[in-house]
C-alpha cells in the first residue's frame, strides 16, 4: 500500500514536468499548428535562468588570503560574493539561498521575450510552409540554443539546489498512519507538483474565463473565421507563443532543484513531450494535462522491482508501449480531435 | 536507356560518374596543404556516404512520395546491421550472405511495424513508429544483450569473437570481411604530385551498390506505382474513390524503404563488422528525416546530397582544432591569427553541432525545397549569365522528381 | 605562434613520390613498403586522440584532450617537461619519438561506439594516426580496442571502467592504463568494512549496459565476501533522467547503504535524488544510511555539488596524491590551464608517454614491438606509484583510490579526500578469473 | 431493370434518425436526382451507397450485389464512381497523372506492385487518358498541377477521371454546389452530353432545382430522412407536398 502511494507520488511528480511541456507543445501546436521542437530547448533555457541568477548571485570580488594555499602551493584566493557584501553576509546568504524561487520572476520576463523573438523572428515565417519545413528549422535552433548554453555553461550539469527550508523530505507516512520511513517524499518535489497544478490551472482560467483566451480558443477550433471576425488573431497567437515559452521554461526553472541542469536535458524530453501530446490527443490541452500525468505514474509504476521482475525491460518501454497501445484503440489519442496533424 | 528518359539516363549517369571519381573529387587539396582539412577522400567516409545516401533515398521512397513521416527508421538499418555481424558470426566474413539476409529481416520487421503503424496517419503515425524505433534500441541496448540470451551484445554493439562458430568460414579467407576473398578494408593508393587518392574494394562495393539502388528508385519513381504512392500523399479520399486500395501500397512502400534501410545497416556492419544500439535511437532515425528534407524531400538525387551534407560535417568540422585554424592564420600577425582563431573556434572541432544547426535553419529559410532548389537556383542563375542577361524567362522551380 | 602540430601526413609521403605512381593493394593505406599501418617516413610522427567532444562527456573529453596536448608537448621538449623528469624509465629525451617530431589530431567520439570508430577510422586512414589514445566509456573503449586491432595501430582506452575491457573483449593491440571494476570493489570493501561494519544491507542501483553489470557484480562479490547482505539490485536504464521512482522504495527495503552503479549524468542524478529523499539523514536498523558511489570522477563529483559530502568511492588517481609524478603532472599542466587534472586526464596523458617510452625502447613504431616493449612493463614516477603493464591481458596494475566527498572543501578542486590507497597487491586478480574469462588476447597486429 | 436498389435502409446518428426506411431504385441509363432540404438525410443515403457509412438495417444492392461492408474501393471497382461537391482530385500530381491513376486503378484492380513498369512505357493507358482529356477539353492543361487549375476546370477533370473508369452509375455529389451561374450552365451541358453520349447510369443528389430539372429523368424528394415522393419531373414540380417540405424549410 505505502509502495503504491510512494510510486503514485512519483509519477505525479514525473507528470508534472510532462505535463507542464505538452501543455506549451500543445498550445503552440493548437494555435498557430506549428511542430516546435525546440519546445525542449525553452525548457533547457528555463533551467538556465535558474543558474544564470544562481551565478549573478554568487559573483564574487576575490580577497588573497595569505595563511591558505590552493592547489598549486601559491596563496588562495577567497570569494566572496558582492551580495553578501551589499546586504550583510546573512543576508547575502539568504538571497543567494532562495536563487531558485527568485528566479522564477527573472525567468517569466526572459521566456516571454525569448517566445516573442521566436515566434516574430523565425516561427511566423513557417505557418504555411509543410510540417517537415517547420521540424527541420525548429530542430535546427534547439541544437543552436542549446550549443550556445554548452558554449557559456559548458557540458557539465550545475546544481541549483532548493533553498535549505525546503530541501530535505517529510515523513509523509507517519500522518496516514504507516510506520517510521513508509513514505518519505522530498519537499520540493511536493513543491513541484503544487507549482504544476497552479501553473495548469492558472492557464486553464486565462483561456476559459478571458476574453482573449476566449478568442484563442476559438482561432484554434477555426482559426479562419475568427480571422473573418476582423480580430487579429495573428498577435494574440504570438503573445500565446510567449506563453507557453514561459510555461515551459518555469517547468524548467523549478525542475533545477530535481535534476541539476545540463546543456541536453531538453532533448532529453524532447521525445517524450511528443509522445504525451499525442497520447494526449492533437489539439487537446486536458488531454495534454490528462496523459502527462498518467504516462508519469504508469511509467513510475513500470519501474518497480515487481513490475521489471514480471517482464524485465518494461520500464525502458513503456511510455513507448503505452503510447502503442492508446493510438491503437483510440485513434487520435486520448481526448484529441479530428483531422488535427492526420494529414 | 535502361528503360529510363533521358533526363534521368542522364542523371544516372552523373551520378555514377560523380561516385566512381569520388576518390579523386572528394581530395581535391594536396594533402600536404593546409586546406587538406577538407579532404573527404579517404575509405570510411566515403563508404558513409553512399551508405547514409542508400538509407536516405530509401526513406525518401516512404516520406517523398507517400507523405508518412517515419521517425523509427533507424530501428530497420540497426536490425540489418545486427543480421549481418549475425550472418558473419554463424557463417563466415562473406558480406554476401551478409547484405542478403540484413535486407531480408529489414524487410520483414517493417512488415510488422509498419503493418501496425500505418493503421494511423499523420503525427499519430510519426509517433507510432517512433515508439517501436525507440523500444527496439531500449531493448537492443539492455535486455536483449544479457548473458543468457545476448542478441545485441549492448553498449559495446555486436561483434565477432573468435570462438564464433563461422561454419563456412575458409581457412585462408580474410580475417575481415571480404567479397570472395577481397577484403572490404583493401585499398589501393595513388600518389599524384603532392595528392594522394585513395581507392577502397569497399567503397566501390557500395558505390555499385548504391547506384543499382539508385537506379531501382528511379524505376519506382517513374512507375504506375510511384505514382500512386504519390497519389496516397496528395489525395487518399479520391484514391479510395478511385478503386484503389490505399493500404497496401503505403505498406509496400513502407517495407521497400525498411529493406533500403535494412540495406544500409547490413553494408555498414560489411564495411566496418560493428554494429551497435545507438544505430537505432530516435537521434538516428531523426538524422535521415533531416538528410531528406535538407537535400529536398520527394527530389531523387535530394535525398543523397542531404546525406553527404550531414556527413561531411560530422566527419570534417568535428576534427578541425584549434591546432588546425592557427596553422591556417599563420600568415596572420599573431594578434590577429588569435582573434581569427577565437571568432571561428565555437563553430568547428566540438562545436560542428553549432555549425550544423545554423545551416539547417538557413538551408530551410532560404531554400524551402532543399540543396535541390539551390542548385537549381544556381543552374538557372548561370543559364541567364551565359545567355547574357537578355533571358527574362524567370527560373521557375520546376518539381524536380 | 611557434608551436603548431599539425598533421602532415602528405608531407612524409609526397617528399618521396615523385611522379604518379599506383601503390600496390594493401590493408588501409599502408603504403606497400611500409612494414605496419601508418609507418612514419618523415620527421614528424601523428597520434590520434579520440575523445566525445560532444554529448554528456564532453567536459570529461576536453579535459583529456588538454591533458594529450601536454604530454606531446613534453614529449617535443616543450614545457617543463612534466613526468619526463620523474618516470623511471629514461629513454625519453624530450626529442619527440624515436627522434620525430610528435604531432597529433583530434576526433570526436559523441561517446558512441559507432562515431567513435568513424573518427579513429578517420584519423588512422586520413590523418596516418599511428595510435589512438583517449576515450570515456567501456562500450567505446571496447568497440575502437576492436578497430585498432583489425587497422594494425596501438589502442590506449582511457577512461573505461568495464571488466570486459581486459576481460573478454581484450585485444593485443590495447592496453589500459585505468583501473577496473573488479579493482573498484578489491579497494572499497575493506574501507567499506571499516567504516561501516560487516553487517549491513545494501540496496544497489545499476546502469542497465554492460559496464554497470560488470561494476554491480565486482561489488556485490567482495561485499558480500565480508559478510555484506545485498536487498536488491535495481537496473534502471541509461536513458533515465530521474530516478526518483528507483530511489523512493530504498527506505522501506531494509537496506541501510544504497550503492549506486551508475557514472556521468545518471550518477550526478541519482546521487542527487538520493539526497533529496534524505537517505543521509535516516537510521535504518540501528545504523547510519549510507551511500557508496564505486567510481567517482572529478567532474561527477563537480555535477553533484554538495550532494557528494561524505560519500565513498573509488579512484584511479588523485591530483592530491604526493608522489614525485603527480606532484609534477599537477605542476605542468595546473600551471597550464589554472585548475588540476581529472583523473581521466591522468590516465590519457600517462599513457602517451608510455606509449612514446615504448618505441623509445622497442627502437620502432611498430605495434608489434611496441607491444612487446609494453607488456610486462614495471615502471613508476607516473603518479601511480610502481605500476605494472601484465602481458596476459594488457590491464595496468596500480594503487587504487578510495576517496571520501570532502565534508569541508577550500576551493572549487578539493571536493573529494583520499580516504587510503589501496597498495597493488590487494587488488591484483589471476588473469583467468571468472570476471575476465573468454575471450582471447591474440596476437599483435601491425596491419600491413 | 433497376440497377440500383435501396431497401428499407435506416441509419441513426445516436438520437438523430438520419434516415428512416428509404426505399430507392435507380433504373439502368437514366438520370434520378434526388432532392430535398438541408438535414433531409442526402449526404447520408450517398454516403451508405458508396460505403463511408454501414446502414444500421436494410440492404443496399447494385446490379443485385450487396455494397454494405465493402470498403469505398470496393464498390468503386464494382462500378460506382463519385463525383464530390468540392472537386476531389489528386491537386500535387499534373492533370495528365490525374487522368492516369483511375485508368490504371480500373485495369490494374485496388492494389498492384507495378514498380519496376514505366508510365511511358503503358501506351495504351496513355491513349486512353489522352482521350478522355481531349473530350473533357483540357488537353492542353495536360503538364499543369491540378491544384492550379480553375474551380471549373476542377470538376470537369473529377468528372473526366470518374468517366475514364467507365463505371456503370456515376454518383454526384451537388455537383455544382458553390459555382457561378456560367460554371453551372457548362457542367449542366457536359452533364447532357455525357448522358446522351454514354451507356451510363447517373444519381445526381442536388439543391438547385436548375439543375435537377434539365438533367432529371426522375426524382426522388427526400425529407426528415424518408422519401417523400418518387416522380417524373413534370410531376414533382407540381406536387404539393414538395412545395411544403421547401416553403417549409424555407419558413
Amino acid at each position: 500500500m505505502d509502495a503504491i502511494l510512494l510510486q503514485i507520488l512519483n509519477g505525479l511528480d514525473k507528470g508534472s514536468a510532462y505535463a507542464l511541456i505538452a501543455l506549451g507543445l500543445t498550445l503552440i501546436f493548437g494555435t498557430l499548428g506549428v511542430v516546435n521542437f525546440a519546445h525542449g530547448a525553452l525548457f533547457m533555457i528555463g533551467a538556465f535562468c535558474a543558474v544564470t541568477l544562481q551565478k549573478i548571485f554568487n559573483l564574487s570580488y576575490e580577497v588573497i588570503d595569505e595563511t591558505q594555499t590552493d592547489f598549486l602551493g601559491n596563496p588562495l584566493k577567497v570569494k566572496t560574493p558582492y551580495v553578501e557584501s551589499w546586504f550583510g553576509p546573512e543576508m547575502g546568504a539568504t538571497i543567494i539561498d532562495w536563487s531558485v524561487p527568485l528566479s522564477i520572476l527573472f525567468a517569466i520576463p526572459i521566456m516571454l521575450m525569448v517566445g516573442y523573438v521566436m515566434e516574430r523572428g523565425l516561427i511566423k515565417h513557417f505557418y504555411k510552409r509543410p510540417h517537415a519545413d517547420q521540424i527541420l528549422v525548429t530542430f535546427g535552433l534547439a541544437i543552436v540554443l542549446q550549443e550556445i548554453i554548452k558554449y557559456f555553461f559548458g557540458a557539465n550539469p550545475i546544481q541549483t539546489p532548493p533553498p535549505a527550508a525546503l530541501s530535505g523530505s517529510v515523513d509523509l507516512g507517519l500522518a496516514l498512519g504507516f510506520d517510521p520511513n513508509a513514505i518519505v517524499y522530498p519537499i520540493w518535489r511536493l513543491v513541484y507538483f503544487l507549482f504544476a497544478v497552479v501553473i495548469i490551472g492558472g492557464v486553464f482560467s486565462f483561456l476559459q474565463f478571458t476574453t482573449f483566451g476566449m478568442v484563442v480558443r476559438a482561432g484554434m477550433a477555426d482559426r479562419e473565421t475568427v480571422g473573418l471576425l476582423g480580430i487579429n488573431i495573428d498577435r494574440r497567437f504570438t503573445i500565446m507563443f510567449g506563453i507557453a515559452a514561459a510555461v515551459a521554461g518555469l517547468a524548467g526553472v523549478m525542475y533545477g532543484p530535481l535534476n541539476p541542469p545540463n546543456y541536453h536535458m531538453g532533448m532529453d524530453f524532447l521525445v517524450l513531450s511528443f509522445v504525451v501530446v499525442v497520447v494526449g490527443g492533437m489539439g487537446s490541452l486536458p488531454g495534454a494535462v490528462l496523459a502527462g500525468f498518467l504516462l508519469g505514474i504508469l511509467e513510475s509504476f513500470a519501474s518497480t522491482t515487481w513490475a521489471t521482475t514480471t517482464i524485465p525491460g518494461i520500464n525502458q518501454i513503456i511510455i513507448y508501449l503505452v503510447a502503442i497501445i492508446v493510438l491503437l484503440t483510440r485513434p487520435r489519442g486520448l481526448m484529441g480531435r479530428k483531422g488535427v496533424m492526420e494529414e | 536507356m535502361l528503360g529510363l528518359n533521358k533526363k534521368d539516363t542522364s542523371l544516372l549517369i552523373v551520378v555514377a560518374i560523380l561516385t566512381l571519381l569520388a576518390p579523386f573529387i572528394l581530395n581535391p587539396f594536396p594533402s600536404d596543404s593546409a586546406m587538406a582539412q577538407f579532404n573527404a577522400g579517404y575509405p570510411d567516409l566515403m563508404q558513409r556516404f553512399v551508405i547514409f545516401g542508400i538509407f536516405a533515398i530509401g526513406f525518401n521512397i516512404l516520406f517523398g512520395l507517400t507523405g508518412y513521416l517515419s521517425f523509427g527508421h533507424a530501428a530497420f538499418l540497426g536490425v540489418g546491421s545486427y543480421s549481418a555481424v549475425w550472418m558473419f558470426k554463424l557463417l563466415s566474413y562473406n558480406v554476401i550472405p551478409a547484405i542478403a539476409l540484413s535486407v531480408v529481416v529489414a524487410g520483414l520487421f517493417s512488415v510488422l511495424i509498419g503493418y501496425i503503424s500505418l493503421r494511423r496517419s499523420g503525427i499519430y503515425f510519426s509517433i507510432l513508429t517512433l515508439a517501436f524505433a525507440q523500444m527496439s534500441f531500449a531493448l537492443a541496448y539492455s535486455v536483449l544483450s544479457n548473458p543468457k540470451f545476448n542478441l545485441t551484445n549492448g553498449e559495446t554493439g555486436l561483434q565477432v569473437y573468435a570462438d564464433d562458430p563461422q561454419i563456412l568460414q575458409g581457412a585462408n579467407a580474410p580475417d575481415l570481411p571480404h567479397l570472395f576473398g577481397l577484403p572490404m578494408r583493401a585499398t589501393y593508393t595513388m600518389d599524384v604530385g603532392a595528392w594522394s587518392f585513395d581507392f577502397n574494394a569497399g567503397y566501390y562495393l557500395c558505390a555499385v551498390i548504391m547506384m543499382v539502388v539508385f537506379y531501382l528508385a528511379i524505376r519506382i519513381f517513374r512507375s504506375p506505382f510511384g505514382m500512386m504512392l504519390r497519389a496516397v500523399k496528395s489525395n487518399q479520399q479520391r484514391m479510395n474513390y478511385t478503386g484503389l486500395n490505399s493500404k497496401p501500397y503505403t505498406l509496400a512502400a513502407f517495407v521497400i524503404s525498411g529493406m533500403y534501410a535494412g540495406l544500409a545497416g547490413g553494408l555498414m556492419a560489411a564495411m566496418d563488422p560493428l554494429a551497435g544500439a545507438e544505430r537505432m535511437q530516435w537521434t538516428a532515425s531523426g538524422e535521415v528525416v533531416l538528410m531528406t528534407i535538407l537535400g529536398g524531400t520527394g527530389t531523387l538525387i535530394g535525398p543523397v546530397l542531404g546525406a553527404g551534407f550531414i556527413k561531411y560535417f560530422e566527419n570534417i568540422f568535428s576534427k578541425i582544432n584549434d591546432n588546425v585554424l592557427h596553422s591556417w592564420f599563420a600568415f596572420l600577425p599573431d594578434g590577429l591569427e588569435d582573434a581569427v582563431v577565437f571568432i571561428i573556434h565555437p563553430f568547428i572541432g566540438k562545436g560542428w553541432h553549432l555549425t550544423l544547426g545554423i545551416l539547417f535553419m538557413l538551408v530551410v529559410i532560404y531554400l524551402p525545397g532543399g540543396l535541390v532548389e539551390g542548385g537549381q537556383r544556381l543552374l538557372n542563375w548561370i543559364r541567364r549569365k551565359s545567355v547574357g542577361g537578355d533571358d527574362t524567362r524567370e527560373g521557375k522551380t520546376e518539381p524536380a522528381e | 605562434m611557434s608551436n603548431k602540430s599539425v598533421t602532415r601526413r602528405g608531407v612524409l609521403k609526397s617528399g618521396a613520390v615523385t611522379s604518379a605512381g599506383l601503390a600496390l593493394p594493401t590493408i588501409f593505406t599502408a603504403s606497400s613498403a611500409a612494414a605496419y599501418t601508418n609507418e612514419p617516413t618523415g620527421g614528424s610522427v601523428t597520434l590520434g586522440f579520440n575523445v566525445p567532444q560532444t554529448g554528456p562527456y564532453a567536459e570529461e573529453g576536453n579535459d583529456e584532450l588538454l591533458a594529450q596536448q601536454l604530454a606531446v608537448e613534453h614529449l617535443n621538449g616543450e614545457g617543463d617537461g612534466g613526468c619526463l623528469n620523474t618516470f623511471t624509465s629514461k629513454a625519453l629525451k624530450g626529442n619527440g619519438i624515436l627522434g620525430k617530431k610528435v604531432e597529433f589530431v583530434t576526433g570526436d567520439t559523441q561517446t558512441k561506439s559507432d562515431a567513435a570508430r568513424a573518427s579513429a577510422k578517420s584519423m588512422i586512414e586520413k590523418d596516418g594516426a599511428i595510435m589512438i589514445n583517449g576515450g570515456s566509456s567501456s562500450g567505446v573503449a571496447v568497440a575502437v580496442q576492436g578497430l585498432c586491432q583489425e587497422a594494425g595501430v596501438i589502442f590506449m582506452a582511457g577512461l573505461t571502467h568495464a571488466n570486459d575491457t581486459t576481460g573478454k573483449d581484450k585485444k593485443a593491440n590495447g592496453f589500459r592504463h585505468f583501473f577496473n571494476a573488479y579493482m573498484s570493489g578489491a579497494a572499497l570493501a575493506p574501507v567499506l568494512a571499516k567504516e561501516m561494519g560487516t553487517d549491513r544491507r545494501a540496496y544497489h542501483l545499476t546502469a542497465d549496459y554492460n559496464w554497470g553489470w560488470t561494476q554491480e557484480e565486482s561489488i556485490v562479490a567482495s561485499t558480500e565476501a565480508m559478510g555484506w547482505e545485498t536487498v536488491n539490485t535495481v537496473k534502471t536504464p541509461l536513458a533515465s533522467t530521474d530516478f526518483s521512482s528507483y530511489i523512493a522504495p530504498v527506505l522501506n527495503s531494509g537496506a541501510d547503504v544504497l550503492v549506486l552503479n551508475h557514472y556521468g549524468g545518471n550518477m550526478v542524478n541519482s546521487l542527487t535524488n538520493a539526497i533529496q529523499f534524505g537517505l543521509l539523514d535516516k537510521v535504518v536498523n540501528g545504523k547510519d544510511f549510507k551511500i557508496v558511489v564505486p567510481l567517482y570522477s572529478e567532474l561527477m563529483a563537480a555535477g553533484a555539488g554538495e550532494n557528494i559530502k561524505g560519500v565513498l568511492g573509488s579512484m584511479n588517481w588523485n591530483w592530491q596524491l604526493q608522489d614525485e609524478g603527480t606532484k609534477a603532472f599537477v605542476k605542468s599542466f595546473g600551471e597550464k590551464y589554472g585548475k588540476p587534472p581529472s583523473n581521466s586526464a591522468q590516465t590519457c596523458y600517462a599513457q602517451v608517454l608510455l606509449y612514446a617510452d615504448a618505441c623509445e625502447r622497442a627502437g620502432t613504431f611498430n605495434p608489434c614491438g611496441v607491444v612487446e616493449a609494453l607488456e610486462g612493463f614495471e615502471f613508476d614516477g607516473l603518479g601511480n606509484g610502481p605500476t605494472l603493464y601484465r602481458a596476459d591481458d594488457h590491464q595496468c596494475f596500480k594503487d587504487v583510490l578510495v576517496v571520501r566527498g570532502n565534508m569541508n572543501p577550500t576551493n572549487a578542486y578539493d571536493t573529494l579526500e583520499i580516504v587510503e590507497i589501496t597498495p597493488r597487491a590487494q587488488v591484483e586478480y589471476a588473469p583467468d578469473h571468472p570476471m575476465f574469462a573468454g575471450g582471447e588476447l591474440g596476437k599483435c597486429n601491425p596491419g600491413a | 431493370m433497376a440497377i440500383l436498389k435501396v431497401k428499407d435502409v435506416s441509419k441513426r446518428f445516436g438520437g438523430l434518425k438520419a434516415l428512416s426506411d428509404v426505399n430507392l431504385s435507380v433504373e439502368e441509363n437514366s438520370v434520378h436526382a434526388i432532392i430535398g432540404p438541408n438535414g433531409a438525410g442526402k449526404s447520408t443515403l450517398l454516403n451508405c451507397l458508396v460505403g463511408k457509412l454501414i446502414p444500421d438495417t436494410g440492404s443496399v444492392l447494385f446490379d443485385n450485389q450487396s455494397v454494405l461492408g465493402r470498403e469505398p474501393y470496393q464498390i468503386n471497382q464494382m462500378g460506382i464512381s463519385r463525383v464530390f461537391q468540392t472537386p476531389e482530385i489528386f491537386g500535387d500530381l499534373t492533370v495528365m497523372e490525374n487522368m492516369l491513376i483511375p485508368i490504371f486503378a480500373m485495369r490494374d484492380g485496388a492494389f498492384r506492385m507495378h514498380a519496376y513498369e514505366t508510365i511511358a512505357n503503358e501506351k495504351e493507358v496513355l491513349e486512353q487518358a489522352e482521350a478522355m482529356l481531349e473530350e473533357m477539353n483540357m488537353a492542353d492543361k495536360r503538364h499543369m498541377h491540378a491544384a492550379s487549375l480553375s474551380r471549373g476546370d476542377k470538376r470537369r477533370l473529377e468528372i473526366g477521371m470518374c468517366l475514364s473508369q467507365k463505371p456503370r452509375l456515376l454518383l454526384l455529389d451537388e455537383p455544382t454546389a458553390g459555382m457561378a451561374r456560367a460554371d453551372t450552365n457548362n457542367t449542366i451541358d457536359l452533364l447532357k452530353q455525357i448522358k446522351d453520349e454514354r451507356d451510363i447510369t447517373i444519381a445526381i443528389i442536388e439543391h438547385d432545382m436548375h439543375v435537377v430539372f434539365s438533367l432529371a429523368e426522375r426524382i426522388t424528394v427526400l425529407a426528415q430522412g424518408t422519401p417523400l415522393v418518387e416522380d417524373t419531373p413534370e410531376n414533382i414540380r407540381g406536387n404539393p407536398k414538395v412545395r411544403e417540405a421547401y416553403l417549409g424549410e424555407a419558413a
